[in-house]
């Protein structure tokens, strides 16, 4: 198992902070998320402006996972 | 060096910070620059100019510090700025209450004033916060601008 | 357009001229850039690297006023930022003291971090002010900088 | 009578913060402090990093005063 994080509009879509899912790798999160969420949400966290962190370090492409990893897909950011 | 970031949902007081940095820094530092970000009652950024009334920021605990550490590291990797401080709000705020302190101590004018606008430009635009305005006419969640990317663009010039 | 210049022996607090702006610019100002000149413990300026002991501004009541309502008058015509404070000491004062406040208050950040740091480019060279430093070596009149008359005049340029 | 005031340097070396003279015009200032001052003080004073201002503005060339005008020697000014 894997958690997986939803921040800001992304939270509000998904209608939760985060779930729990098996996945061996971060295209197998978004396999899985497909199953519980409609097309036009899973469009959102598949956005090109959201950055995916593992373990709160952004990553590119599909790395693996290992159970206990913290998966976080993070809209456009703006502090200050 | 000593740089300090905090998040924080309580309310700040720019005083003892102030006392604080001065403390610390005192007979070394020539020029200490604050910033304080405050929530306006007008909404330009969404762009309907409705009345704000509230504004909410989101963090992501760790990460979101971490973010700014890494900027602060930039400033203190580009000049001498011992004493850097920055608080950020997050939870509902309402227009006048306050968002964000930077504040930045160095011998120097030229170098305090540089650091805490390269501090804001980065907060705007790589610091993992998220932040919702809520108007008579709806909520939206607010991007950084694309004069914010210009800004942080432009301190990657040379000469800058 | 509200902007006063206060030239006084007594030491200023921060934090009371701070909830001053603040009050008056509510909802309005979402950015209030606060710069405060210390008195370091070490002369450079001088170059010879000796303590000081103390530094004594003296200035000219009136002239020295107006010199720097000038100041501000041109920074607000050149930006968008209504709430200035400009508060000068004179007198003799030691390290570490508070020599000098300036606190811009605007819409956005730009604007504010933009004039405060003209301002003080210009309190530099133009205000009517006179500082001497005393040192173990002795004492010596400060003159403002070949860099502060380089900053001052990169203000001058078309596109700064 | 004109009242002429001397700041920083200025003041220490005529050892004074000012002086009452009787003069037509800023040259008969100079004039009249020839009378008092030696050479090398009225060299500062003349200096071409002086400049002077007759009742709080800044003026340039040899301007007429009348009774009751203040001169001011500046010596060079900085502030922050």
């Amino acid at each position: 198992m894997v958690s997986v994080k939803f921040f800001a509009q992304l939270r509000e879509v998904t209608g939760t902070e985060g779930l729990q899912i098996n996945a061996a790798d971060l295209n197998g999160v978004f396999v899985e998320l497909a199953k519980q969420y409609p097309e036009d949400v899973i469009a959102q966290l598949r956005g090109d402006n959201v950055r995916v962190a593992i373990n709160q370090e952004l990553v590119n492409g599909n790395p693996a996972l290992v159970a206990g990893d913290e998966v976080a897909l993070l809209p456009p950011v703006t502090g200050g | 060096m000593d740089s300090r970031v905090q998040i924080q949902v309580a309310e700040f007081d720019v005083a003892s910070i102030y006392q604080e940095v001065r403390e610390e820094s005192a007979g070394q530092a020539g020029a200490i620059v604050t910033f304080v970000g405050l929530v306006r009652d007008r909404n330009e950024i969404a762009g309907d100019g409705a009345a704000v009334d509230t504004l909410t920021l989101e963090h992501y605990p760790g990460m979101t510090e971490r973010s700014i550490a890494v900027i602060l590291e930039q400033a203190q990797s580009r000049w001498p700025v011992p004493w850097i401080r920055v608080v950020h709000r997050v939870g509902e705020l309402t227009p006048s209450e306050q968002i964000v302190l930077v504040m930045v101590g160095s011998a120097h004018r030229e170098a305090a004033f540089a650091a805490a606008e390269f501090i804001m430009d980065y907060l705007k635009t790589d610091a993992v916060l998220w932040k919702r305005e809520r108007t008579g006419l709806g909520q939206t969640w607010l991007k950084s601008t694309a004069q914010d990317a210009v800004r942080a663009e432009k301190w990657r010039q040379p000469g800058s």
